[in-house]
């Protein structure tokens, strides 16, 4: 069966220095996908390649198959790739309910219809209800999102990337900034929500590697050094020293 | 032939030297600051007025160097008192703000010194021919205004290379606490860069108002090229500014010595066609759609390189 | 060397810092926990004075409650707010010219020396830094600031969204720091980190400060952990 | 630059229930527009509203790229002008053929004609948002208005082409020769349009359009090209603009080159923003207010450019969120009852605050009519613009007008601090 | 006895500013004047100045602010294209508002259509369009041999394009010799700097240049000329409008600049003169609009002969009407298309030989104007096309 996502050989350089080296990766359909490696190593970079905001410099991408390289963003999101981004990037002066459904729209099919009045499409109605109270954020529906806490900007980025029902789900550092708390309702979220697809995920919180993940891939300088269970790069010295370093908390 | 191509280039070099010295404070301000200031054509005017006040009272040379100081502190009030409040509400409301301010200052100019063109002459020091060519003579005024050009244009750049101004002032428009918090007295900065970019705005008219007519209409005559320079040579290059008043200085004035329209290229077209777009487009000469020119540059450009000339970010 | 007393501070009309005292003496690094919202960094904004602080807050014996942020950075007092503030538009180079306060007197710490110490950085010296991958970013405001030479740096949440290993860098870092004779006031979650480098901690809850002590009583102190820390 | 939007929060959420509610405002407006007329009889205010009628069919245009999409036009007049000699144009042609097309339909032509030309120029113009579109729209706003300098056939060089509508077959015996009837061809419109383009709000693009206005570089990622938004939004915005344009063209029988021009851009610019951009009818207030200015000043003074900019220069800094923006503010205090408690200070503080701007008018018009030494006739009060006593009188009504204004504005601020502290409490500010 | 009201609507800001102002200054002065005389039929004139920025558009909503207002007569000058507009205006308002009829006074707009092919019963217009002029100009440099190359250069709208092609028509009829060496259009009151046209003029070797150039842009022309040392006879219709004489005395260009109008301040007329002197006292102009001052005064003639101020009235009461113009002489309104006819001058600017017959100078310049040649009413007249519709 064809992966979810096939990195091939993928490059990248910006200017001279190269950010990405022969790049590859695979992560089948379903499975839960977690990208770790010490800081600048590519990971978003990775994401960015994937999801189409930045285009490889060679290499190829796949997305079930199909040959998305070279696409924009939003002709891959319609693929049924959708990303979240390390930097919370909502859409600050529209409310929370504004936010996600904007997110569903494209997907149930309404485009650019300008003949359709929003509020009555009971389908898109109920799929940003059905969004939203599992973000937990039904309460401030109301209240634009730039007014939103940190913790709760996090959770509407997680809830806006879901909304669109995507098969293929990508998160960067989903928990980072959150407390103890709000990581772990975070990760049974997540691991709610994205029951049956394909999640790729990069974490710096060990914890929510290790407790979610089905496989863990290690970047370091562009290069995937190792990947595999969360056993097997627990257990890999190379990982150890590269960047787990001594015991983790 | 020879000399309308010789004289054409001194005039295009010239009102391309006026340009810039305009310029000059806008790409400070809206390269730095990004703010549209509408109103920078009124500091040029406000200049001029000063400039042809102060003559009279104290003589032209303390008035070149008073005139400009005082529409620089205008400019600083206008900073302080006027955008900095406006600037959390973003850009548009700041560059209403100037909107409503030239309004203002151009009432408010010919409240005090009527609608008319008042006389103000070039210096008695400055007025002979400098040179003459093909009997046309060049007058030393001029050329005066040509060298006080290249002075600030080079003195800018020296000045803003070396200082960590733009720096901080790049930093505060996305950041202003933090820039705070580093040390850096933002206000200050702020207020500084919009006072000398007024000041060079009014030094412009000072020197320009005797050359071309100095009246409470000068400002909205020069407005929107200005934007067409800056933006044309790239936002926040100095450079760029520079090149493009040349060029479009030198664009225009050509355009205008030129006779040829496609008329008298291909001859006249059958009289039975009658009046439609076509016989217009087939008889405008150059000259007449010189002063179009400059905005066909600035949508192409924007089209083909919206970073401008040697531009290096797009806003 | 600095002195918060009873201070307060408001968001709109909700009271969140409601009189917290805290003192560091010159050289001495205190850290600041508790859990999520409960002040901590507000504390730290209203001591830089980008919050409006009321109550009194004395630096080197000064008495700086509403002063303009860039006065009381001369002062010596340095800031590293949360969610990394960098320039994005500036080069990573420019970032760090920026943090120093006036080039004809430079301090202890040089930027070429910066540079040394993260090899990161000095590969994207010249790259915008908005394109910084998030450790980086951390590490160049850190970096930023010393560079103001500071006698008390404030540094929120350094190690967020790093590394395991960064983090552990970040810690060598701030130790360094502190035994370049810089007071340090530390806003962490990470435990382990606070608990390694810091003399003394102090531990917020409701807008107050609940604990104070060293790392060896709040590790002692089960009791207060449970409560105000939910390890 | 294309979050250079009010950042004031926009929280235009129309409640999505209370459709009779929502019904009942446009049949209010229906019904006031047919009243108005009848209640102002005087020809002075039918011209008025003929003008704002035109006027709040441009702004709202307008609104449609920088409140809704952020988009920063200063060429809008374009789609205007254009929509204008299109429709002389058509009327000549009708009346010349005596085709059986009634003058009401041509408007529609207009905004044809606007919705071209965006149609035409709109996808390279919108590939970028903020400071470039907002300098092609200033370039290709001088290049059209220039160019119809030029292309004398088409656009009548400067003295423009000129029409007569009542050349038109008349419709129920209306030949719209009397302005009444002109009046009223412009309220449908008004009418029309404006429901529709309210509706355009409250569809998918006109959400992904606030979506784009936010955050550009997230609608990539949520299916959407936000250059495709954006050229939607233009044409639209083309097509009232060409509406409104045609309904000045009937109005005047003339169309000329600055139709096309930077004055009409700038103004509508402001209007828009001064009425509030963040909210539907916020450009409608800014529409009335400035048209009744370009209208009104004119009469009473000579300097009005200088009250004009003023008055732009006290919007902008005391109300950025525009007038909308201020009413908007109560919205939640009337919810919550509290907005008793704010009225007093602002009683108080009129009177201190009309000082002073009397205060300023006398000083301006004693400046503006000094050498003529004429009179300035203020509330009733003749003050000679050279005697002392009115320079003393000016002095005094501005600087202690001043003094006690800021105290009384300081007290409204904490009566508002109150207010809004109870209404958060009751929960209806967030 | 309510007053009449008279709305003035020409520029007061704007590129036309300065000339509108002096404009209005005028009126306001005639109005005084004839106040102080006891008004028309006791009626006091009221001068309302409304602002139509140059621009027709502009003008119309002035126009209906002016009628909403209760005004019956408008007077407009500055601009033909305006004045097109305005014709237009009072037209359709007077046939679909009978019984509130309005009437247009044109002191200015010289565009020979308005009272030709354009022609209007509610226009009436008191300078001399621009045919006329034309023609009298030609005549006069038809007896100059020094002329031989000609240049002209015109604002590009409907009055200076009559200008340029009455003046290649007249003089290629009238001296086939002379080569017209440059003929430019350029932007209406938008040039700053015509230092490109007067190196282009310069280029083309010309002895004489021809222009209808008006307000800042004819003072803007002289002042390049000035800078460039640019030494040519100039042929002009408003050389004496604000900031030419300057100009012209800056160039040091001494009786080589023409001006043809219906009147200048050293007439030689005492009433005339003594009216100047007061005038300049008053407003610190001097009397551009002699026609004006025809314009006001036959107004109130033909009031009185109507014995009515309705506008209905005073329009029968003016076609045909006979007046001995402001500086002596007969003119008379023609019926067929409402323009006035009357003496027309041509005169140089420069040094006054002989201060005790020409007293007044321009600007302080210390140079004044000069009559050359002097033509005659009946020498003035042009046959019209214009088929008169009369209610
Ligand atoms: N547009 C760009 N131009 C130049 N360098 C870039 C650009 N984008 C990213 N980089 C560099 O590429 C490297 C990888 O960045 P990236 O954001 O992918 O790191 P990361 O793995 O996500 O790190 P972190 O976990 O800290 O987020 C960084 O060193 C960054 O400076
Ligand atoms: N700009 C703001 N407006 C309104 N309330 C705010 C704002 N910033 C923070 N708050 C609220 O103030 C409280 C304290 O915020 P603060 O940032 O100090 O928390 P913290 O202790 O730093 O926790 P953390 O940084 O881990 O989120 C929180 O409840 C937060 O919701
Ligand atoms: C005031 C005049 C100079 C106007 C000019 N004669 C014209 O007809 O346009
Ligand atoms: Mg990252
Ligand atoms: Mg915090």
């Amino acid at each position: 069966m064809t992966a979810a996502i096939q990195v091939n050989a993928v490059e990248k350089s910006f200017g001279n220095v190269a950010i990405i080296r022969d790049l590859n990766l695979s992560v089948a359909k379903g499975e839960r996908h977690a990208i770790i490696g010490p800081n600048g190593a590519g990971k978003s970079t990775t994401f960015n390649l994937i999801s189409g905001y930045i285009k490889p410099t060679s290499g190829e991408i796949r997305l079930n198959g199909e040959v998305t390289s070279g696409l924009r963003p939003f002709e891959i999101n319609r693929r049924g790739l959708s990303r979240s981004f390390q930097v919370t990037n909502v859409f600050a002066r529209m409310t929370v309910w504004e936010n996600v459904r904007c997110a569903v729209l494209w997907a149930t099919g309404h485009r650019y219809a300008f003949w359709k009045n929003v509020d009555n499409l009971p389908e898109v109605k109920r799929r940003t209800a059905q969004i939203l109270d599992d973000i937990h954020l039904s309460h401030r529906r109301d209240v634009p999102a730039g007014l939103l806490t940190y913790a709760e900007q996090r959770e509407l980025e997680i809830g806006i990337t879901i909304a669109g029902g995507a098969s293929v789900i990508m998160l960067d550092e989903p928990t980072a900034g959150m407390s103890h708390a709000e990581t772990e309702r975070a990760v049974a979220l997540i691991r709610r929500l994205t029951e049956g697809r394909t999640l790729v995920i990069v974490e710096h919180d060990m914890s929510v590697v290790f407790g979610l993940a089905d496989r863990i891939s290690v970047l370091v300088y562009g290069h995937i050094i190792a990947s595999g269970t969360p056993e097997e790069i627990r257990g890999n010295p190379k990982v150890k020293e590269a960047y787990l370093g001594e015991e983790v908390d | 032939m020879a000399e309308l191509i010789v004289i054409s280039t001194l005039n295009g070099v010239l009102f391309g030297m006026l340009l810039f010295l305009l310029s000059s404070g806008l790409t400070v301000i809206f390269s730095m600051m990004g703010v549209l200031n509408f109103a920078h054509a009124s500091f040029y005017m406000l200049g001029a007025f000063f400039g042809f006040q102060l003559t009279r009272w104290i003589g032209f040379w303390p008035a070149l160097v008073i005139a400009p100081l005082l529409v620089g502190v205008v400019g600083m009030g206008v900073e302080r008192y006027g955008l900095r409040n406006t600037h959390k509400h973003g850009h548009v409301a700041e560059l209403l703000l100037t909107f409503g301010l030239a309004f203002a200052i151009e009432e408010i100019v010919s409240m005090i010194w009527g609608k008319s063109p008042v006389d103000y002459r070039v210096p008695a020091a400055l007025d002979f021919p400098a040179f003459t060519v093909f009997s046309t003579n060049y007058p030393a005024y001029k050329i005066f205004m040509l060298v006080v050009s290249v002075v600030i244009f080079i003195a800018l750049l020296v000045t803003l290379k070396r200082t960590r101004v733009g720096l901080i002032v790049q930093a505060a428009l996305t950041h202003p606490s933090m820039v705070g918090h580093l040390g850096h007295n933002v206000g200050r900065v702020f207020m500084l860069v919009f006072g000398v970019g007024s000041a060079l705005a009014g030094l412009a008219g000072v020197i320009a108002g005797p050359s071309l007519v100095t009246q409470s209409d000068m400002a909205a005559l020069l407005g929107p090229i200005l934007f067409v320079v800056i933006v044309f040579g790239g936002l926040g290059s100095l450079p760029g500014a520079f090149i493009a008043s040349l060029l479009i200085g030198l664009i225009q004035t050509f355009a205008v010595a030129l006779n040829g329209s496609l008329a008298s290229v291909f001859g006249p077209l059958d009289p039975s066609l009658g009046a439609s777009p076509l016989t217009d487009i087939w008889n405008v000469t150059i000259a007449q759609i010189a002063p179009i020119l400059p905005y066909l540059l600035l949508v192409l450009v924007l089209i083909f390189r919206p970073m401008g000339l040697l531009g290096t970010r797009e806003s | 060397m600095l002195e918060v007393r009873n201070l307060h501070a408001y968001y709109g009309k909700s009271h969140i810092l409601q009189g917290v005292d805290l003192d560091i003496a010159a050289g001495e690094v205190v850290s600041l926990l508790g859990r999520n919202g409960v002040g901590r960094s507000t504390t730290v904004k209203a001591i830089m004075g980008e919050v409006p602080p009321q109550g009194t807050i004395r630096f080197k014996g000064q008495d700086i409650a509403g002063l303009p942020s860039h006065k009381i950075a001369r002062l010596g007092l340095g800031y590293v707010p949360e969610h990394r503030d960098i320039f994005p538009s500036l080069t990573v180079r420019q970032n760090l010219i920026l943090g120093i306060k006036d080039p004809r007197r430079p301090g202890k710490w040089r930027l070429q020396e910066m540079l040394d110490m993260f090899p990161n950085l000095a590969r994207r010296a010249d790259t915008p830094a908005g394109v910084l991958s998030g450790g980086e970013k951390q590490m160049l405001t850190t970096c930023r600031t010393l560079l103001g030479d500071p006698e008390l740096m404030m540094i929120d949440e350094p190690t967020e969204g790093l590394a395991p290993l960064i983090v552990q860098q970040v810690g060598e870092l701030i130790a360094r720091i502190a035994k370049a004779g810089v007071a340090i006031l530390l806003v962490e979650q990470k435990l382990s980190i606070a608990m390694k480098i810091s003399n003394r901690v102090y531990i917020m809850g409701h807008g107050r400060v609940v604990f104070e002590g060293t790392p060896e009583q709040l590790k002692n102190n089960a009791a207060v952990r449970e409560e105000w820390l939910e390890v | 630059m294309s979050n250079a939007v009010t950042p004031a929060p926009a929280v235009a959420k129309e409640e999505s229930g209370g459709a009779l509610s929502f019904y009942g405002i446009w049949l209010i407006a229906a019904a006031a527009l047919v009243v108005l007329p009848l209640v102002f009889s005087s020809g002075g205010s039918l011209t008025s509203f003929s003008l704002i009628g035109i006027a709040i069919i441009f702004a709202l245009s307008y609104n449609i790229l920088l409140g809704q999409t952020g988009l920063l036009s200063f060429g809008h007049a374009v789609q205007y002008g254009l929509g204008g000699f299109l429709a002389v144009h058509a009327m000549n042609a009708v009346a010349s053929h005596n085709w059986p097309i009634p003058l009401p339909v041509i408007p529609l032509v207009g905004g044809i004609g606007g919705m071209a030309f965006a149609l035409l120029v709109g996808w390279v113009m919108t590939k970028r948002a903020g400071t470039v579109f907002a300098m092609i729209s200033l370039g290709i706003g001088e290049l059209v208005a220039s160019s119809s300098l030029i292309l004398r056939s088409v656009f009548g060089g400067e003295s423009g082409i000129t029409t007569d509508r009542t050349s038109l077959m008349p419709l129920f015996g209306w030949t719209f020769g009397p302005q009444i009837q002109v009046y009223y061809l412009i309220a449908f419109w008004v009418m029309v349009s404006a429901i529709a383009m309210y509706a355009l709000t409250r569809t998918p693009l006109g959400r992904i359009c606030n979506a784009v206005r936010d955050n550009p570089e997230r609608v990539e990622f949520i299916g959407y090209d936000p250059h495709v938004v954006r050229y939607f939004a233009y044409m639209f915005a083309g097509l009232f603009a060409g509406i409104a344009g045609g309904l000045a063209a009937i109005n005047f029988e003339i169309a000329n080159s600055a139709y096309l021009g930077a004055t009409q851009s700038g103004l509508v610019l402001f209007a828009a923003f001064i009425g509030g951009t963040a909210y539907f009818f916020g450009p409608i207030l800014g529409a009335i207010l400035v048209t009744y200015l370009q209208l009104g000043l004119t009469n009473v003074t000579s300097v009005w450019q200088l009250y004009f900019g003023i008055i732009f220069i006290a919007i902008v800094m005391f109300a950025p969120g525009g007038i909308a923006g201020i009413l908007m503010k109560h919205r939640p205090l009337i919810r919550a009852g509290t907005l008793g408690t704010v009225i007093p200070s602002y009683l108080v503080a009129a009177i201190p605050t009309l000082a002073l701007a009397l205060g300023i008018i006398l000083a301006i018009e004693t400046v503006a009519r000094f050498s003529g030494g004429d009179v300035i006739n203020l509330l009733g009060i003749p003050f000679v613009a050279t005697a002392p006593t009115t320079w003393a009188a000016a002095a005094v009504l501005v600087v202690g007008g001043f003094l006690v204004a800021r105290i009384t504005w300081r007290r409204i601020a904490e009566a508002w601090d109150r207010a809004a502290t109870v209404a958060r409490d009751r929960g209806y500010l967030a | 006895q309510e007053s009449i009201k008279i709305g003035y609507i020409d520029p007061l800001s704007g590129g036309g500013a300065s000339v509108g102002e002096g404009g209005l200054k005028t009126f306001q002065y005639l109005a005084d004047e004839l106040n102080a005389k006891g008004g028309i039929l006791g009626h006091k004139v009221e001068i309302v100045p409304l602002d139509n920025k140059t621009n027709p558009q502009e003008s119309l909503v002035q126009a209906q602010k002016a009628v909403d207002a209760g005004i019956h007569y408008i007077t407009q000058g500055n601009g033909s294209s305006v004045g097109a507009a305005l014709e237009d205006f009072v037209t359709k308002h007077n046939s679909r508002n009978p019984g509130k009829e309005v009437l247009y006074f044109n002191y200015a707009a010289v565009d020979p259509s308005m009272t030709n092919e354009k022609c209007s019963y509610w226009h009436f217009r008191w300078d001399a369009n621009s045919d006329i002029k034309m023609e009298a100009l030609t005549n006069y440099m038809k007896g100059q041999p020094s002329i031989k190359k000609v240049y002209l250069i015109n604002m590009d709208y409907s009055f200076g394009q009559s200008v340029r092609t009455s003046a290649r028509k007249m003089l290629g009829e009238k001296r086939p010799d002379i080569q017209v060496v440059g003929d430019e259009l350029h932007p209406m009151l938008k040039v700053t700097d015509f230092s490109p046209y007067i190196a282009k003029i310069k280029a083309s070797g010309a002895d004489t240049v021809v222009t209808g150039n008006w307000g800042q842009d004819f003072a803007l022309l002289l002042k390049a000329a000035a800078d460039a040392g640019l030494k040519v006879n100039w042929y002009t219709y408003y050389a004496g409008g604000a900031g030419g004489p300057t100009a012209i005395k800056q160039t040091g260009l001494d009786h080589q600049v023409f001006q043809i109008s219906e009147g200048i301040p050293n007439s030689g007329n005492k009433a005339a003169m003594d009216f100047e002197k007061d005038f300049r006292a008053k407003t610190g102009i001097s009397v551009w609009y002699p026609r004006a001052v025809n314009e006001m005064r036959m107004f109130k003639a033909a009031a009185e002969k109507a014995n009515s101020i309705d506008p209905v009235k005073v329009a029968a009461a003016l076609e045909g009407m006979k007046f001995e113009v402001f500086d002596g002489g007969d003119g008379f309104m023609r019926k067929d298309d409402h323009q006035f006819f009357q003496p027309i001058i041509i005169s140089s600017f420069g040094t006054l030989a002989d201060k005790a017959k020409e007293p007044f100078d321009e600007e302080n310049t210390g140079w004044g104007w000069h009559p050359v040649s002097r033509i005659d009413t009946d020498q003035t007249m042009l046959p019209t096309t214009c088929n008169m519709k009369r209610p």
